[in-house]
């Protein structure tokens, strides 16, 4: 799973199958920080929170 | 007299008194204890609990677990829709769908844990990826999903009242609430692909003459149809879902112009759906299978698995759903679109079964005979459960989250 | 100064990121998973050297070489031995499981042990071994005292002419009773009919590595019969070079599919098709003229010396054997019979070979005789590729036992169920005159490596007569069935911790003894046989004390191997193989008798190859030929009972059973043993769930006999015979010839262990028997069943 | 490998050495044989003629190591099986196996078995002390399958490498069932290296392989001169299958 | 809007506990953890490798190079099998006679009069004992591949005394397989003996055909 593992090929199907599944996590991830921080400065006070309309 | 727990419901929600309600719950724990008890059982003693069998590599559980994701495709399918299509009136639904999504998966991942032989080593299945398994490609981006689907879930559950007076927790809820479309769209890029692998599951295994199908490049015919069947099958169960709400709680929670879209898109795409499986059955009945040596008849000459599989999977459970919704009146018409969205299911879930149980027992050398199963009490066991579990968390996030943003205005 | 609830909640989610960033939940989910990989109840195999043993396999009498492969001190695996004459690496299915009887202590008897629950159950208690050796020698000396020593019997299933069944004879005669009885197998048959047609007491050999075409009567050559190791691997042979096989049974069995020709005929007719052939190449006269001239006695009609003459083996050819009739009693054509007949004229080595699966269940002599008279007539006795009469092996015999008076009194009681002619009486006899007599006739039974409640036709009589037994000791190394029944065990070395020896292997074309030293020290508290038997005999003290004046056992097989070392043998592993004939091999003996005992130990085999100089052609008969009308049976003609002058030549004799229904043929495995030896439990791997399915047994019946009684595949049914009822499974195979149905045998045991006890049914206890004349044995093949749906 | 059907007398040794060599655990009731380890497993086949024409042969069935695309190794999950190239041995690891059983539903041949129980060898009953130390004991929930016996590769490996040589001669690495075979109906051997004698016996117009259209290129071959029984060794259509005609010389 | 401060202010405490519970788990786990998964085993007795690998002490053990020395006790069979740690009939190739000691040390004294004079086995632990799963030749690399001992022992071979053997207590394998350092790095090659190790040292090598499962999984 990681290029420090032994059985990691440098090969197209390599780069395409954990490309995609890290792009994901990336952007999961990323989703999710961003959600985070946002809260934390609401929290803070340095932002005011918006009213959200269902 | 206020039910005991109603500073828990959303703002102004009647519901049943509590004592119904653990009334009400009390045949979802049984499965789920009876579940429970079978898990351990397998867990303890080993998978010689279940009448699986080396022929029967796969059976109830993995039929099971192909049905319940192949149906809570509504979620990511709705998601896609309201956020990115932009229907907008979808988003009454979007929260139930999102639900059920959830209630599909987890369940689903929860069964394929114990159904594997080593599940302490299940991690292994990312850590020593074979990358040209389409069974990898199925397990990450279903984890992955339920990441997502997970992250769709805790704004729902942090609308609850009592939950809102925790300032970080509501900010936190709105802030994802206002991305919610980011993870839509992974979600359904994740979707898209791990439907279609476990359709993939079977094209690709080309010894076996029943499962083999020719396809694009790395993805086999059956990746596309999984694919279409899930999108097409999903909003009809995310639709029965509701209605059956509706009918158990008696009031009208999802208005109608959000069901018949989601209704009138499931239609076209079960027409597609299942033209695309008439064609892909004749070129595997007439072409793949002669290759191999095999007539079509040779597949279902012995044991209960006989030729009424094919009609019923693709005539009675794919055709007549697709007519009945595709006429606006009978889709319409609050009985007949049930019927249409029970027999589109009950095909999805037969297709799953036919791919699954049939395939296997149907045996590939000449000298080889065939085989039948019948699933123990234990594999039962865990199968219910999963209902057990999705009908109580359903029924939890009714009666405490506000599933539903009309409810109020449809009953004042 | 208390914390409230929220500022605990970040305590908590201060830990639980901190530990993500230690080693600590990482480091454990990889060792759980490794924790799985080395669950402490899967065993591991130590490790150690890996070291080799050659030795010889005592499972049943093929007498084939193994060698074995040993960590440390541990038997890991059976492999084949390429270098040993008898079976160039052969192994059949039973010897490479060797091993798992060995270790398997529910399989064996691993203390002397004294029953406890009631008889036939099985259940024992361990005793030791001062305890047990009381007990025996306590009772026997009782009936010396009371001169009831004609009460001790000995049933003895061990090799013919091997050191302990020799010692258990010698125990019985210096102990004082006639009562030394044998399971009549097809070994005793063959040694029977030896002694009846070619006047040597001594086993049969069939020198089937120089045979181009081989007819066989109903022997299983692929089910076991012979020394399956040997046969197997020369089955390979056979197909190399192209010799012929034409296999003559009632079923399309692995031997009937796998020959060159199948003959269908009606089960236990084949002596009339033999003798139908025979009367066809006399009539061509292609038979061996100047054979039959020279060395035949009673073929053609003659005068005996009272002047009288009588009809000879031709004239009653002629008149009772013509094709119509033959064909009417065996069911095949006229044009089968002949084509044989040609085929036999045209083959160079032709050589008739006869059997009934693996020969544990035995042939009628007459019938025996009948397929035999198709090699004299073809001359080829004594030739290569056909009949050795002569594969003795030259032991030399110990010095007779010493009778003290009390022996004297005992030995002049007549033996129970009368003597047989080769000095054994059957068993089958004595367990009828055991369950005629009113009084008990025995009152010690010792048996010695025998299994007959599980392997003897119409085994029911003998469980009835057991129980008549008061005192029953059993001296075998794991819990068979017959054990079941003995009051006290004292049980021997499994097969490869002991000295094993095996003179003449079952069917062997030149005379060869093998022998092999113990592989392993004894794994659990058994002790030799041979030990037991001298200790037993020491401590009764007075003639059986001097007649075994040995110190062990092993010195009585150095004593008998002496005689080897004067004959011209060979114990040197040649690169030619011992079945050639007149090779000249150099006998690695050096005279010293220490050294060619070692020598002997270590190439586990003592071999005389056949030489063409004629010495088989002198048979010590009467008339100095061999016998078609034989002299020996009519001087024995009042003792056996034979009717008729015909009783003295071969004959096809039908078994009257009169009652009208299905006929029930038990057919045998070469995958699963159905004599003495246990099954390993490997072997259940290779039985196919329409032989055996959970406990039940399935009998094989043809799809249109079926039909007509109504039976689909699976039906669970009661078949009856006259001597009982038993349950088995219908499964349809094309194979079976209709209106018989074949049921395997060696199932349905009532000991061993979990792997082998209860599974399916025992079909010996229930057929049918009606017992040869002369040799005393049970005769198998003419139960009639009825059949009902349960 | 190349097994001789004509010579296999379906004794089932095969089988039993392979059991033996492999420490494959035995439950005390086989007769399910859905649920039987076995890795060389015998077949029973019946040619359908009425009776007296009746014939039964044996498939003796090891693992194909199938060359071309390997069912089962394209669609594990884990890696826990691998195809290698130089010896062409599709191996099995039962400690990374997690057992999803997917490969067993790939291979058309059911060389594949899975361990339902643990393997059987309670204390004090003393089956454990035939376990030979080359091969690993498996836990439950894995699948295992026959591998060409590697370690007997790698125990002539070390035997070379103690006389200081690297190559291996024809009759050095043998799997357990070609020696144990009493017919010697197995030959053994390197199908690329020409000296071999299976190179010679596959060029036979006798030669076939199981299930060989489906393109599984399997590299276990079986030899029959009877029709009837090459006929069982793939799938026909009706007269689509052409008896073998004898070679001319 | 709350002023920074006054809102930081009144939620420092739970900033503090979080700190706290971060540190905690910090200890916990590079820590308490590494201590509390091994358990330690004193070998039955000490064995002096320095003594007996120096030539002038030692004259029975031939070989001039290290490594023969190494071989003449841990020696390999005929078969090619490594006999791993020696068996006790070694030792009593020099030490037969079990009241005269050839050294002073009292650990040889207590060595003849409990293990040579009643023949038995010593119960050592063996430090790179790899689990069942695996089977590694040593005769292909040490004698084909021409590797030393140190390689993958370290300096085990020239050590007085033998270390503590600790064993993992959920997987049993030794602490030399996962390393001294429970972080898993690892400086020299005889720091850590996993999975990767071996096939890394075999990529480095040029032996990349020896990566394939079976040849180290049996």
């Amino acid at each position: 799973m990681f290029p420090f593992c032994f059985e990691w090929k440098w090969d197209p199907d390599h780069f395409i199958f954990l490309g995609f599944l890290y792009l994901v996590l990336i952007i999961v991830g990323t989703g999710l920080g961003v959600a985070f921080l946002k809260t934390a400065a609401q929290v803070l006070g340095f932002m005011r929170e918006r009213h959200f309309d269902h | 007299m206020q039910p005991f727990d109603v500073a828990l419901f959303p703002e102004n929600a009647k519901r049943c008194s509590l004592k119904l309600f653990i009334a009400w719950t009390i045949p979802w724990v049984v499965l789920l204890l009876w579940g429970l008890v079978s898990a351990v059982l397998c867990l303890w003693k080993g998978l010689n609990q279940t009448n699986m069998t080396d022929y029967f590599a796969f059976a109830l559980w993995i039929v099971f677990d192909l049905a319940v994701i192949a149906l809570g495709a509504g979620a990511f399918f709705t998601g896609f829709l309201t956020y990115i299509i932009g229907k907008k009136e979808l988003k009454d639904i979007i929260n139930a769908a999102v639900l059920i999504g959830f209630i599909c998966y987890s369940g689903a991942v929860a069964m394929l844990g114990i159904d594997i032989g080593q599940p302490l080593r299940g991690w292994f299945i990312f850590w020593h990826v074979n990358v040209h398994s389409m069974l990898a490609e199925v397990s990450f981006c279903i984890t992955a999903y339920l990441i997502v689907l997970l992250i769709e879930y805790i704004p729902i559950i942090l609308e609850n009242r009592q939950i809102q007076r925790v300032r970080e927790l509501k900010y936190f809820g709105n802030n994802l609430h206002e991305i919610m479309a980011m993870f839509a769209a992974t979600g359904t890029f994740l979707s898209f692909f791990h439907q279609g692998s476990l359709g993939g599951l079977f094209g690709v295994m080309y010894a076996r003459p029943f499962d083999f199908r020719g396809g694009f490049y790395v993805w086999p015919w059956t990746f596309f149809l999984f694919v279409l069947s899930a999108i097409a099958a999903g909003p009809c169960f995310t639709i029965l879902c509701t209605k059956l709400t509706e009918f158990i709680s008696r009031k009208k929670l999802v208005p109608d112009r959000a069901v018949q879209t989601l209704a009138k898109i499931s239609a076209g795409l079960t027409c597609l759906y299942v033209g695309l499986k008439i064609i892909d059955t004749l070129v595997w009945a007439y072409k793949l299978t002669p290759k191999a040596g095999l007539t079509l008849m040779d597949y279902y000459r012995e044991g209960p698995y006989g030729i009424w599989l094919l009609i019923a999977e693709i005539g009675i459970c794919g055709v007549l759903p697709a007519i009945l919704l595709i006429i606006p009146k009978v889709r319409e018409h609050n009985g007949w679109l049930v019927v249409a969205c029970l027999l589109n299911c009950t095909g999805i879930v037969l297709n799953r079964f036919v791919f699954t149980v049939v395939s296997l027992a149907i045996p590939v050398m000449p000298f080889d005979r065939f085989v039948s199963y019948w699933p123990t009490w234990q594999e039962w066991g865990i199968a219910l459960a999963l209902v057990g579990y999705g009908f109580l968390l359903f029924s939890l996030s009714y009666r405490y989250l506000p599933l539903f943003p009309k409810e109020r205005e449809l009953n004042p | 100064m208390g914390i409230n609830r929220r500022e605990f909640i970040k305590l908590v989610v201060g830990g639980v990121a901190g530990i993500h960033v230690t080693p600590l939940p990482w480091k454990l989910t990889d060792d759980i998973a490794i924790w799985t990989q080395n669950w402490p109840w899967v065993p591991v195999p130590e490790r150690g050297e890996f070291k080799e043993a050659k030795s010889i396999c005592t499972l049943c009498e093929g007498g084939c070489g193994i060698r074995l492969r040993l960590v440390d001190k541990r038997g890991v695996k059976i492999e084949s031995r390429e270098d040993f004459p008898v079976n160039h690496g052969g192994i059949c299915p039973l010897g490479m499981g060797g091993l798992q009887l060995l270790y398997n202590k529910d399989m064996r008897f691993t203390t002397p042990m004294k029953r406890v629950g009631p008889r036939g159950e099985g259940q024992f208690m361990d005793i030791s071994w001062d305890e047990a050796l009381d007990t025996l020698i306590q009772r026997l000396k009782g009936l010396r005292d009371e001169n009831k020593s004609h009460l001790l019997a000995a049933l003895d299933g061990l090799p013919w002419d091997s050191t302990e069944s020799v010692l258990v004879k010698r125990f019985l005669t210096a102990f004082g009773s006639p009562n030394y009885v044998r399971v009549v197998d097809q070994e005793s048959v063959d040694r029977t009919v030896n002694l009846i047609m070619h006047g040597i007491n001594g086993p049969m050999g069939f020198d089937l590595e120089n045979a181009d075409y081989v007819l066989s009567f109903g022997a299983g050559l692929l089910e076991g019969w012979g020394g399956s190791g040997r046969i197997l691997n020369l089955w390979g042979q056979w197909k190399t070079k192209k010799a012929k096989v034409v296999q003559v049974e009632s079923r399309a069995s692995n031997t009937a599919s796998k020959a060159d020709r199948w003959i269908a005929i009606r089960p236990g007719t084949e002596a009339a098709l033999a003798l139908g052939i025979a009367r066809e190449l006399v009539e061509r006269g292609r038979y061996n003229v100047d054979f039959t001239n020279e060395h035949v006695f009673g073929f053609g009609d003659f005068v005996d010396q009272e002047g009288r003459t009588h009809k000879g083996f031709r004239s009653l050819l002629m008149e009772a054997y013509k094709p119509e009739k033959v064909s009417q009693i065996t069911g095949l054509q006229v044009g089968d019979i002949k084509s044989i007949a040609s085929e036999l004229e045209a083959a160079k080595a032709p050589i008739i070979i006869w059997g009934r699966g693996k020969g544990e269940l035995p042939m009628g002599v007459h019938e025996t005789m009948a397929i035999h008279s198709l090699n004299v007539i073809l001359g080829r006795i004594g030739r290569p590729g056909g009949i050795m009469v002569k594969t003795g092996v030259p032991l030399s015999d110990l010095p007779p036992p010493v009778l003290d008076e009390r022996a004297s009194v005992g030995l002049k009681n007549a033996p129970i169920g009368g003597k047989g002619l080769l000095g054994c009486t059957s068993l089958y006899r004595f367990a009828k005159a055991l369950l005629e007599s009113k009084e008990p006739l025995v009152d010690t039974l010792m048996i010695f490596r025998s299994d007959p409640i599980q392997s003897m036709p119409s085994s029911i009589l003998l469980e009835k007569a057991l129980k008549k037994v008061p005192f029953i000791v059993s001296f075998s190394p794991f819990r068979d069935d017959t054990s079941c029944y003995a009051d006290l065990v004292l049980p021997d070395h499994a097969y490869l911790e002991k000295l094993q020896e095996l003179p003449a292997p079952k069917g062997l074309g030149y005379s060869a003894y093998c022998i092999s030293a113990p592989v392993f020290p004894a794994i659990y508290k058994t002790k030799a046989l041979g030990d037991t038997l001298i200790q037993v005999a020491h401590r009764l003290g007075g003639g059986p004390k001097e007649s075994f004046a040995f110190k062990g056992y092993e010195d009585v097989v150095k004593v008998r191997v002496k005689g080897l070392f004067e004959a011209k043998g060979s114990i040197k592993l040649g690169k030619e193989p011992a079945w050639k004939w007149g090779i000249n091999v150099d006998s690695g003996l050096s005279g010293d008798e220490k050294k060619d005992w070692e020598g002997l130990l270590k190439s586990n085999i003592w071999y005389m190859p056949n030489n063409t100089n004629g010495e088989h052609l002198i048979f010590p008969t009467e008339s100095k030929k061999v016998e078609l009308f034989s002299l020996l049976l009519k001087r024995n003609r009042e003792p056996l009972k034979l009717k008729g002058e015909e009783d003295l030549f071969p004959q096809y004799k039908p078994l009257e059973d009169g009652k009208e229904g299905l006929l029930l043929i038990p057919y045998e495995m070469a995958n699963w043993s159905s004599g003495w030896t246990p099954n390993p439990p490997y072997l259940t791997k290779t039985i196919f769930d329409n032989i055996l399915l959970k406990q039940d047994l399935f009998f094989e019946i043809n799809p249109r006999t079926a039909k007509e009684l109504g039976l689909k595949e699976n039906d669970y049914v009661e078949v009856n015979t006259k001597l009982g009822q038993i349950r088995m499974r219908v499964h349809l195979f094309e194979g079976a010839m209709p209106g018989v149905i074949y049921a395997p045998l060696g199932f349905g045991h009532i000991g061993y262990d979990e792997f082998i006890k209860g599974k399916g049914v025992n079909i010996s206890k229930v057929l049918w028997s009606q017992e040869d004349l002369v040799s005393g044995a049970p005769l198998w093949w003419g139960t009639k069943v009825k059949i009902t749906r349960v | 490998m190349v097994i001789d059907l004509d010579k296999c007398t379906g004794c089932g040794t095969c089988m039993v050495a392979c059991a033996h060599e492999n420490n494959l655990s035995v439950r005390p009731d086989e007769s399910d044989i859905q649920r039987k380890l076995t890795w060389m497993r015998l077949y029973k086949i019946t040619k359908d003629e009425p009776y007296p024409k009746t014939e039964v042969s044996y498939f003796p069935r090891p693992c194909m190591q199938c060359d071309h695309h390997t069912p089962c190794v394209s669609v594990c999950p884990a890696t826990a099986t691998d195809y290698d190239i130089n010896t062409g041995i599709v191996s099995q690891i039962y400690t990374r196996c997690i057992g999803c059983r997917y490969c067993m539903a790939a291979c058309p041949y059911h060389a594949r078995v899975f361990n339902w129980w643990d393997g059987y060898f309670p204390r004090g009953k003393g089956l454990e002390n035939y376990l030979s130390p080359e091969v690993s004991v498996r836990m439950r929930g894995v699948v295992e399958k026959c591998t060409f016996c590697h370690h007997r590769l790698m125990r002539a490996k070390s035997k070379a490498y103690a006389e200081g040589r690297r190559e291996l001669e024809e009759g050095e690495y043998v799997t357990a069932c070609t020696e144990a075979c009493p017919a010697k109906a197995i030959t053994f051997g390197d199908l690329n290296n020409p000296e071999h004698k299976v190179h010679q016996l596959i060029k036979s117009p006798y030669a076939f392989r199981l299930l060989e259209r489906l393109g599984t290129e399997p590299k276990v071959y079986y030899l029959s001169k009877k029709d009837w029984v090459r006929k069982m060794g793939d799938n026909y259509l009706p007269g689509e299958f052409k008896p073998v005609t004898p070679p001319k010389a | 809007m709350q002023t920074i401060p006054e809102y930081l202010k009144s939620s420092w405490r739970g900033w503090v506990l979080f700190g706290v519970g971060f540190l905690g788990a910090l200890i916990v786990g590079w820590v308490i953890f590494p201590m509390v998964l091994y358990s330690q085993h004193p070998q039955p007795m000490n064995f002096n490798h320095a003594l007996h690998m120096d030539p002038e002490r030692v004259s029975g053990i031939e070989g001039d190079t290290e490594r023969e020395r190494c071989l003449y006790c841990h020696e390999f069979r005929d078969d090619g099998t490594f006999a791993g740690i020696p068996k006790l009939s070694k030792c009593t190739e020099c030490h037969e006679d079990p009241d005269s000691p050839l050294g002073q040390t009292p650990e040889e004294k207590e060595f003849l009069k409990r293990y040579v004079a009643n023949h038995q086995e010593i119960p050592w632990y063996s430090y790179y004992k790899q689990p069942d799963c695996v089977y590694f030749s040593h005769i292909a690399h040490v004698k084909m591949g021409n590797l030393e001992c140190k390689t993958c022992h370290g300096d085990h071979g020239s050590r007085k005394v033998l270390p503590v053997y600790q064993k993992n207590r959920i997987t049993g394998y030794s602490r030399n397989i996962w390393g001294y350092r429970i972080s898993g790095l690892k400086k020299n090659t005889w720091d850590r003996m996993k999975m990767d190790d071996c096939a890394e040292c075999h990529k480095d090598m040029g032996h990349e055909n020896n990566n394939s499962c079976f040849v180290c999984h049996k």
